[in-house]
């Protein structure tokens, strides 16, 4: 018998699919089998860090047979951090998860634990899927488990199984379709032109008419499942309708994996073009303003913490395009930081307004201060996760943004600067409307039963939340992270 | 033909008196009234002086005649009455008691205008008394408790100055022995003789303690009486020194001394009792005991230094021009205000009377300050003791007037003076603007009119603002003082800072207007927006869309001509 | 004009028409089939990248990925199907 | 050459204008059915382009299996019955003009493509020589499965876990409510049933063997099972009850979970997952394909089912 | 003593450390939360002491955590941010006392410790910040741990104030945030030099020199209070007494103009900024909101609110003394920093007892207070007196110095603005000074029933503040005064400029 000694990545890929195996067929120990391969994931993704900080990028050529005729899986830094990204936030949820799925029947008198044996299933398969978009080095592959990211995302979207949460991941579920499906043609054109699938075979392509098709289509396929404005329709509801470890999974990493396909592409090919760059701008920008407005009008917490996911993608699109003077090999810090930040913090606030909701009852911002009951704890979450969204110091999104505005100084892009300020204020009114019902008291008939002690469920919102705020301060290790490989084949 | 003018001018008035006796000529002499006057200016503009007519016949002799000195004094007075009289006229034309205010008014005209053409004791005397007794149904007219009362109190003065007056001049005579004041006035009389004219002719100037009478009188009597007592009877006063006090002649130290003490006392305190007045007219009156105290202030200089009435003479007879002028268009003003019903007028008519009290007050280059210029000059004569001293009182005379001012502009606003109904205030303004553009022209033309003896005034310095400055900014800081003390400093604060307030809550409120508007449309855009899009699927549009925006783009980079890899499609495309 | 053009282009038509048919219908049932078709479509497209003259055999790789795309597209579809039905029934219920 | 360029364009057109007819459709059955036809003519299209793997899995599954999700759903949707009218449809139309946006948008969109589709460069080499020579090492003889099994043995391994995922979700979205239960084959069928599925059951087993050396492989034989088990369901042979859930979830993982774990259990020694020992290649491969072909019979089987079994309604019993 | 390089960090973290505990304290343990408060403030006072002394002797604390590449979170011990931590640590110290007799049986006390600690973090890390990034992320930290405390009560009343205040601060905070930037782009460096950073870029582009200081300035300004941007300052004085204690004597409005003289003197230098003829408009702006702000406070009947333009005013004197540009103003600026927090300290928390104590709030109704508390009153007046600039009182000393500064600068005039300006002081506090000790109580107040004994734990910290206010006005020459320790700051930052 020849000694097993598989590779990390595989690992950190395949580790989550046995647990979700495992989780399928024992159904009450879910919670457990779980948290475990979460666990067991986390470790596996520190081996991989541990490689990638002795070699700067790694290679597995699976099956031995390497590219272009196999799939090789490659991690640098950028992969790194979002592996570890995803690690931490599946923690998180998890933990988060144990409570809110053991809590009494929903409205609609559907008994919770069904939700709880389907919920660690999907989300193991979807940390498959994440692990798997963040490791592959080849195109098709990115595809399938684009697909495996769908399935497993729309069903923690209708996990609630409410008509508004169905309704919304059917939509959610056409969307990602026929985003799959561009990036699938997409592909095909790559390989008509290049005969190969592997992003080196991308490397070494010139422009031509077949590759600018197939990235305009992988383009809009990906900005159709990052939400991109104005390809964001599907979001707002299927976040906000989803439970809320789902809406944390969903608007922290599903939206973030079109993102990271992009950024790879961007560094792989040859392209995209000064043109699109620009278009991205100002799709971002109008991703920003018009999400900062619905989330201005949205009635319910969880809706407006969905509009703020369109919101700051629309942000890190802005970043993505222009935060640097030589075009994504200088930007993609910026977005990678934004990337970062906004998928802790706003994992952290969907589930500190899950919680919010959970014990106050319903999510109207509206009631929010006549309730007698105050859940402090998710609501300190709520605003700590709000700052880091917002972008005050010291937070990681302040981190970010500054890079972001930094780069556009940099490039004399004033007008950038201006959206990302606007954005901000935009920001800052929308969060405020819900720390102000958080803050007021005087609608209160009842007396106040402000302490219930702590629950195990506030836990991860507030830990989410204190990250987002105190990773700002880490910026250093986190960039010095990100630059392991030289992703973009630049030195920081 | 100086006899005929002489009769004209005092038998215009007289006989118009008489005339409304009869019921039937009332009309006619209503309308005559302006015009009464006229002849006595006419004879001081154009007569030759110095001339005299005697007509033995009459009372003990009389001398009447004209010299310079009178016929300065005389043209102001015939000013101030045909204005006056203008005024009245109309003023008058709904009273009722209005035929024995016209008969009052003319036979204290003929008075006034009679005893600057006396030229001999008894005469003055007449025309004196005639003037001060019949004044007293002007003081009376309107019957009030308050006229009552500033009657009782004036003839009790006018008695009491009436019977110094004729122990002076009785006294007078007997030390010249001739009748005739030129005489008199050349003679060095004895002490108690000039105390006693002094006291006589005080008590008509209102300079203190004598002045009792004068506000409250100023206060009660009817705008137009106000205006002559004021302006034209009280320079009767001054007159009557200057005629009958053998000043320049001989030094009368002690009596010096007190005049001037009273003199200097007098500014101020008239200020002082002034400011609590709240009747303008009375404060006006105020103003004018005031003014007089300078006037004492020439006269004191000149009792003790004799060398310097040269200089002081011609000084006097001006500012008694310009009081006259300035206080009686003051008063007028008042007149007008009174009538004034829209705020809009009134506060143009304030604005109008700010000209008077400017020039009263002391405006540089205008013939208060002009005045006081030259009284300065014409005392560096006087004795040097006193000299600094009078210089200060001098000046602090216009913080006080400007002060007064300020009081009686104030108080017009608080408490107006009442009006008969339905006076024409047309007819009114024009007799108003007339003196105080003549107040204000006295500089420019008081050299045509008084010719040498206007020199003093013509080198005059032009004055300085500061005591009209320092007064305007006491005024204020005492008025803010009073406000406060009245309704807390926070009130007054915010009373300051309202104006800046309201005009910022306005500008912000219209924005705030406007603002609401926009965001009431900004608010509504969303969800309009949103349905529409949401109504027409164009999200899903927005799909194909930006798919063709990304391939146009993309295409682009390949058709243009500047890009050498790309081949055209249709070569790729062979068999 | 080759095989693989035509078909090539045909499988693009059919990826436009699918693409139409998901844009604008308002069925749920004929978007996912419209779906199904651009799957189609760009199926064919891969296929037919894999076509060489006939001497030599094909290209196998896009065989084997065409075969995945179906089967992932199946699942898709199983998926979309089960939520249809899903919420018809909740639908009809509230409804009742 | 003319006759087949004549017979290749008029397919193509053929699929074209099947697609077009399908969207056209007013009544679901006939756009369902339209579907079919034009999933039927891909796998001709496909195999004139010799792709006779892709043509038979577009047969069992894309035109056929999908055809028959559809169907059963149209049929759920009209209360049991495909005839009957109405379903599915649930937001208002989009209007003309937005129509005729998006044709006209699509219709660039495609004209952009096919430009572009045209500028690319004929017979760019793919990976055939790549795989010509690692084909001994394979351990298989047909190149499909070869690429399929085990050059990218990693993409069919993550393709078997969205069959997983897919069936893990129909499970969850589906919450064994009273519904209408699916059609039932009339007794004609029910007898056709009856012999054809031994056949069909030797039919898919061959498939799978044969799957090594030439067209064929987990797949279909998957699809072929799976179709057998859909005709058991049909006919009632099949009832799944409670009881059978602990087997079909387990028949659902086989594949992945020993696919996963061969890959994972190979590593070591030098090699990485995936990597069979050229040894003992055929036999892994054969033993993931059967395992595989188990769990895509019993997925699809259970995609169509559309949920996890449940006790069966009394009512249902007595028909 | 042992060498402790990380000191600074420390007495940043002994309050920031403390706050999480604070936060999560459940409500009813009042005796551990007060232990742990009053524990953490006089700790924290102890370590400013043994921090001051090293630094005295020399020791250079010099820490930077890297966040982006070349730029720093830096935090330094100059004589300057000593200064400030020094008034910040003392003033905590009284105001955490006092908060604790204020808030007894209050709700959210919990919520309310917590973020007073967080302020006071907010406040050492500003004081400490040894670039204007630093500064930055303390500054935001700021608003945003005071927002809580200012809506501490939770009414209508308290969520518009606090949102107005958030609308300003946070506004403050962009332009900061973008004015760093720029002095980023700019510059190439946030760090505070004594001398400024900006003389190279001001040589190329006077024009963006010029803007950058207007942008900072007018960023700092919102905190400072300065007119037109001073509009949150009265309307955040619905805060409970405690926080518009430290609000105006050392938390948010000192932070600003504690930021100005940052920026005047060690962003830009007091002679670049002379050269670039931007001191000229801030002396105006200044001047214009002590008048303005002394003005407005005569109109007051609220105590707070009068108090609160009175800071509006008296802060300005900060920015008044920086922009004059000469040395003895300078000193007259940063002593007064230091004597017009404890002044207004001493005030408002005698206000915060009058309420209290008595249900006293306006000034109409503080007839006959002396009497009825007449250790309060004394304190106030005391302070009141020292912000006139009645000698020997600490805002004598400040106030001469500025003059002496203005006269020192050639600017005569300011002679004439610190009298009108102490004349209407007079003006505005005598007449509470009369009320409350030469009238008699109304019956009504007298027998008022919010009347009640007010706590050694609110009586005690006025007064030792305003034996504060006594004691540096007349040991100001003393060594280790106030005045003296400003007279070492402005040695090293006119030398350094030079």
């Amino acid at each position: 018998m020849p000694e097993f000694a598989p590779d990390p990545m595989t690992l950190a890929i395949l580790l989550p699919l046995f647990g979700a195996i495992a989780a399928f067929l024992a159904p009450r120990a879910a919670p457990l089998i779980g948290l475990g391969a979460v666990g067991a994931m986390a470790a596996a993704i520190a081996a991989v860090g541990h490689a990638v900080a002795q070699a700067g990028t790694v290679t597995v050529p699976l099956g031995g047979w390497g590219a272009p005729l196999g799939i090789e899986l490659r991690a640098d830094g950028l992969a790194l951090a979002m592996l570890g990204l995803t690690a931490l936030i599946a923690l998180a949820v998890g933990l988060g998860a144990l409570s809110a799925f053991a809590g009494e029947a929903p409205a609609d008198g559907q008994p919770m634990p069904r939700q709880r044996a389907f919920f660690w299933p999907l989300c193991l398969l979807l940390l498959t899927g994440m692990n798997g978009v963040y490791l592959s080095a080849d195109l098709f592959n990115l595809y399938v488990m684009l697909e495996v990211i769908s399935l497993a995302a729309v069903g923690l979207a209708v996990l609630g199984g409410t008509v508004a949460a169905l309704r919304a991941g059917l939509a959610y579920m056409y969307a990602s379709l026929l985003g799959a499906l561009m990036v699938l043609l997409g592909v095909g054109f790559v390989y008509l032109q290049t005969g190969r699938l592997d992003f080196a075979g991308l490397a070494g392509a010139q422009g031509s008419p077949a590759l600018s098709a197939a990235f305009a289509l992988m383009l809009v396929g990906l900005a159709l499942k990052a939400a991109l404005f104005p390809l964001h329709f599907w979001l707002p509801e299927a976040h906000a309708n989803a439970t809320a470890p789902a809406s944390a999974l969903l608007s922290a990493l599903v939206v973030k994996a079109g993102l990271y396909i992009l950024l790879r592409l961007a560094e792989a090919g040859p392209f995209p073009g000064e043109a699109i760059l620009t278009l991205l701008g100002v799709l971002g920008t109008g991703a920003v303003l018009w999400g900062g407005v619905q989330a201005l009008r949205a009635e319910r917490l969880k809706l407006l913490v969905a509009w703020s996911t369109v919101a700051q993608i629309g942000l890190i699109f802005v970043a993505l395009a222009r935060a640097g003077t030589e075009g994504l090999s200088d930007s993609w810090r910026a977005a990678a930081l934004l990337i970062l930040a906004h998928a802790v913090a706003k994992a952290g606030m969907f589930l500190a307004a899950g919680r919010i909701k959970d014990v106050i009852g319903h999510d109207r911002i509206s009631e929010l201060d006549r309730s007698a009951v105050r859940p402090a704890l998710a609501q300190l979450a709520f605003a700590l996760a709000a700052i880091s969204l917002i972008g005050l110091p010291p937070s990681l999104g302040f981190i970010g943004k500054w890079s972001l505005m930094e780069g556009a100084m940099g490039a004399g892009n004033w007008h950038w600067i201006a959206v990302t300020m606007a954005g901000t204020l935009l920001s800052v009114a929308y969060f405020s409307r819900a720390l102000t019902g958080f803050l007021r008291f005087d609608r209160v008939r009842a007396p106040l039963d402000e302490h219930r002690g702590w629950a195990l469920a506030d836990a991860p919102p507030v830990v989410l939340a204190g990250l987002a705020v105190g990773l700002g301060l880490a910026a250093g290790p986190i960039l010095a992270v990100l630059d392991l490989g030289r992703p973009f084949g630049v030195t920081p | 033909m100086p006899g005929l003018a002489l009769l004209a001018a005092i038998g215009t008035p007289l006989g118009l008196a008489l005339l409304l006796a009869l019921p039937a000529a009332r009309g006619l002499v209503w309308r005559a009234l302006p015009f009464a006057p006229l002849p006595a200016l006419a004879l001081a503009l154009f007569g030759t002086v110095p001339f005299t007519v005697s007509n033995d016949w009459l009372i003990l002799g009389s001398v009447l005649g004209l010299d310079a000195t009178a016929r300065l004094f005389l043209i102001p007075a015939a000013l101030v009455w045909t204005a006056a009289a203008a005024a009245a006229r109309v003023w008058m034309a709904g009273d009722r008691r209005a035929t024995g205010f016209g008969l009052c008014f003319l036979f204290a005209m003929t008075g006034n205008l009679g005893l600057f053409l006396a030229d001999d004791a008894p005469t003055f005397y007449v025309f004196f008394a005639l003037m001060s007794f019949s004044s007293y149904g002007l003081v009376l007219h309107a019957r009030s408790e308050e006229a009552l009362g500033a009657a009782r109190l004036y003839i009790t003065f006018v008695l009491a100055g009436e019977l110094a007056l004729f122990a002076g001049l009785g006294l007078a005579v007997g030390e010249t022995g001739s009748l005739m004041l030129a005489d008199i006035a050349d003679t060095a009389l004895s002490v108690p003789t000039v105390a006693l004219l002094l006291a006589g002719f005080g008590v008509k100037l209102g300079v203190m303690p004598l002045h009792f009478w004068l506000p409250p009188a100023h206060g009660a009597a009817p705008v137009p009486a106000s205006a002559v007592l004021s302006g034209a009877m009280i320079k009767a006063g001054l007159f009557g020194i200057v005629a009958t006090v053998p000043l320049g002649e001989a030094a009368y130290a002690d009596l010096g001394v007190v005049v001037t003490a009273v003199g200097m006392v007098t500014i101020f305190a008239a200020l002082l009792m002034g400011a609590r007045e709240t009747a303008p007219k009375t404060v006006l009156g105020f103003s004018s005991v005031s003014q007089m105290g300078i006037v004492a202030l020439g006269i004191g200089a000149a009792l003790m230094a004799p060398g310097a009435w040269g200089a002081v003479l011609p000084v006097l007879v001006f500012l008694a021009a310009h009081h006259a002028l300035a206080k009686a268009g003051l008063f007028l003003g008042t007149g007008v205000f009174a009538v004034q019903h829209r705020p809009a007028a009134r506060i143009a008519v304030t604005v109008a009377l700010v000209l008077p009290a400017l020039i009263l007050a002391g405006m540089p280059l205008l013939s208060g300050a002009l005045g006081k210029e030259a009284l300065k000059t014409a005392l560096g004569a006087g004795p040097a003791v006193w000299l600094p001293w009078m210089t200060l009182a001098l000046m602090l005379s216009g913080v006080a007037t400007t002060l007064l001012m300020a009081r009686f502009l104030v108080q017009l606003w608080r408490k107006r003076p009442a009006a008969p109904a339905g006076v024409e205030s047309d007819a009114l303004v024009i007799p108003f603007v007339l003196l105080a553009l003549a107040a204000a022209a006295l500089p420019a033309i008081w050299p045509t009119v008084a010719g040498s003896a206007a020199q003093p005034i013509a080198e005059a310095a032009p004055g300085t603002p500061w005591p009209l400055v320092a007064g305007a900014l006491i005024a204020t800081a005492a008025a803010v003082a009073s406000h406060t003390s009245r309704v807390g400093w926070s009130a007054v604060l915010s009373t300051l800072t309202a104006p800046a307030e309201r005009a910022a809550a306005r500008v912000g409120d219209a924005l705030a207007r406007r603002r609401r508007a926009l965001a009431r449309k900004a608010r509504a855009l969303p969800p309009a927006l949103d349905g529409w899009i949401a109504a027409h699927r164009l999200g899903q549009t927005g799909i194909a869309a930006l798919l063709v925006t990304v391939l146009v783009i993309g295409g682009a980079q390949h058709v243009a001509p500047t890009d050498p890899i790309a081949p055209p499609a249709a070569e790729q495309n062979g068999p | 004009m080759t095989e693989a053009t035509i078909y090539g282009l045909a499988g693009l038509a059919v990826f436009g028409l699918g693409l139409m048919g998901v844009l604008g219908a308002a069925d749920r049932l004929r978007r996912l089939v419209a779906l199904n078709l651009c799957a189609g479509g760009a199926a064919m497209v891969l296929v037919a990248s894999s076509w060489r003259p006939p001497p030599a055999a094909p290209d196998p790789v896009p065989h084997a990925l065409v075969i995945t795309g179906i089967v992932v597209m199946v699942s898709a579809t199983a998926v979309a199907l089960a939520l249809i039905r899903r919420l018809y029934s909740l639908e009809t219920d509230t409804d009742a | 050459m003319t006759v087949l360029l004549a017979f290749d364009l008029l397919l193509a057109a053929s699929i074209v204008g099947l697609a077009a007819a399908t969207l056209l459709m007013r009544d679901a059955f006939a756009m369902i059915v339209a579907f079919i036809v034009f999933g039927m003519l891909m796998a001709l299209g496909w195999a004139r382009l010799v792709a006779p793997d892709v043509a038979l899995a577009e047969v069992a599954i894309g035109a056929g299996l999908s055809g028959a999700l559809l169907l059963r759903t149209l049929a759920h949707l009209r209360g049991g019955s495909l005839s009957a009218q109405g379903g599915a449809s649930v937001s208002a139309p989009a209007n003309g003009a937005t129509q005729g946006v998006n044709a006209l948008l699509a219709g660039l969109a495609t004209c952009a493509l096919g430009l572009a589709y045209l500028g690319a460069p004929q017979n760019v080499p793919g990976l055939e020589a790549h795989v010509a020579d690692a084909m001994p090492e394979s351990g298989v003889t047909h190149p499909v499965t070869a690429v399929l099994l085990n050059f990218r043995a990693y993409d069919t391994l993550m393709e078997v876990v969205v069959l997983l995922a897919a069936v893990i979700v129909v499970w969850q979205v589906e919450r064994g409510l009273a519904e209408t239960p699916a059609p039932a084959l009339g007794t004609v069928y029910q007898g056709f049933a009856r012999v054809a599925l031994p056949v069909a059951v030797i039919a898919g087993g061959y498939l799978l063997w044969i799957g090594a050396e030439a067209p064929g492989g987990a797949f279909q034989a998957g699809a072929v099972l799976g179709a057998v088990a859909v005709l058991g369901l049909l006919s009632r042979h099949v009832r799944p009850a409670p009881a059978h859930r602990p087997l079909a979830r387990g028949a659902f993982v086989v594949g992945t979970a020993v696919f996963a774990l061969v890959a994972l259990g190979v590593a070591g020694a030098g090699r990485v997952a995936f990597e069979y020992p050229p040894a003992q290649a055929k036999t892994l491969i054969l033993l993931i394909e059967a395992m595989v072909t188990i769990s895509i019979a019993a997925t699809l089987a259970a995609l169509f089912h559309g949920r996890a079994p449940v006790a069966v309604s009394r009512e249902e019993t007595d028909r | 003593m042992i060498d402790m390089p990380l000191l600074p960090l420390i007495i940043l973290l002994t309050s920031l450390g403390a706050a999480p505990v604070l936060l999560a304290l459940p409500e009813r343990s009042a005796r551990l939360r007060t232990g742990l408060n009053l524990a953490v403030a006089a700790v924290k006072v102890a370590l400013v002491i043994w921090l001051a002394w090293k630094a005295a002797h020399g020791v250079v604390y010099d820490l930077r955590l890297s966040v982006l590449p070349g730029l720093d979170l830096h935090l330094q011990a100059d004589p300057l941010a000593l200064m400030f931590v020094a008034l910040s640590a003392v003033l905590w110290l009284v105001t955490t006392i006092y908060s604790v007799g204020y808030l007894e049986r209050g709700p959210h006390r919990a919520r309310f410790f917590g973020f007073f600690s967080l302020c006071v973090a907010a406040t050492v890390g500003i004081a400490m910040a040894g670039n204007l990034f630093t500064f930055l992320v303390f500054y935001e930290l700021l608003t945003l741990a005071t927002y809580p405390l200012v809506i501490h009560r939770g009414t209508a009343a308290a969520l518009r104030a606090g949102r107005i205040y958030l609308i300003y601060t946070l506004a403050g905070g962009l332009a900061l945030l973008l004015g760093t930037l720029a002095l980023w782009g700019l510059a190439g460096t946030t760090d505070f030099v004594p001398g400024g950073v900006m003389a190279e870029v001001a040589a190329e582009r006077p024009g963006a020199a010029q803007a950058l200081f207007v942008l900072l300035i007018a960023a700092l300004g919102v905190k400072a209070a300065l007119v037109p941007v001073h509009g949150w300052l009265p309307i955040a004085m619905v805060a409970p007494a405690p926080v518009s204690a430290l609000l105006h004597a050392v938390a948010v409005v000192k932070a600003g103009a504690f930021g100005i003289v940052r920026v005047v003197y060690e962003v830009f230098g007091i002679d670049l900024a002379q050269g670039l003829g931007v001191t000229g408009p801030l002396i105006a702006v200044a001047a214009v909101t002590i008048i303005y702000g002394s003005l407005r406070a005569m109109a007051q009947d609220d105590i707070k609110a009068r108090l609160a333009y009175s800071t509006v005013s008296q802060v300005s004197y900060i920015t008044l003394g920086v922009a004059l540009a000469s040395p003895v103003a300078a000193i007259g600026a940063l002593a007064h920093l230091i004597h017009q927090g404890v002044m207004k300290i001493t005030m408002f928390m005698a206000a915060g007892n009058l309420a209290e104590g008595l249900g006293v709030k306006k000034v109409s109704q503080m007839d006959g207070v002396g009497r009825a508390m007449p250790g309060t009153m004394a304190a106030f007046t005391l302070a009141a007196l020292a912000m006139i600039g009645l000698p020997p009182f600490a805002g004598f000393i400040s106030k001469w110095y500025l003059a002496q500064g203005g006269i020192a600068a050639g600017q005569d005039w300011v002679i004439a603005l610190l009298l009108g300006s102490s004349l209407l002081n007079a003006a505005y506090f005598l007449p509470l000074l009369h009320r409350a000790w030469f009238r008699d109580a109304t019956p009504e107040a007298a027998n008022a029933p919010a009347r009640r004994k007010i706590s050694l734990w609110l009586a005690a910290p006025p007064m030792i503040t305003a034996g504060f206010v006594l004691v540096i006005g007349v040991l100001a020459n003393a060594p280790f005064s106030p005045l003296e320790w400003t007279r070492f700051i402005v040695t090293r930052e006119f030398n350094g400029g030079l």
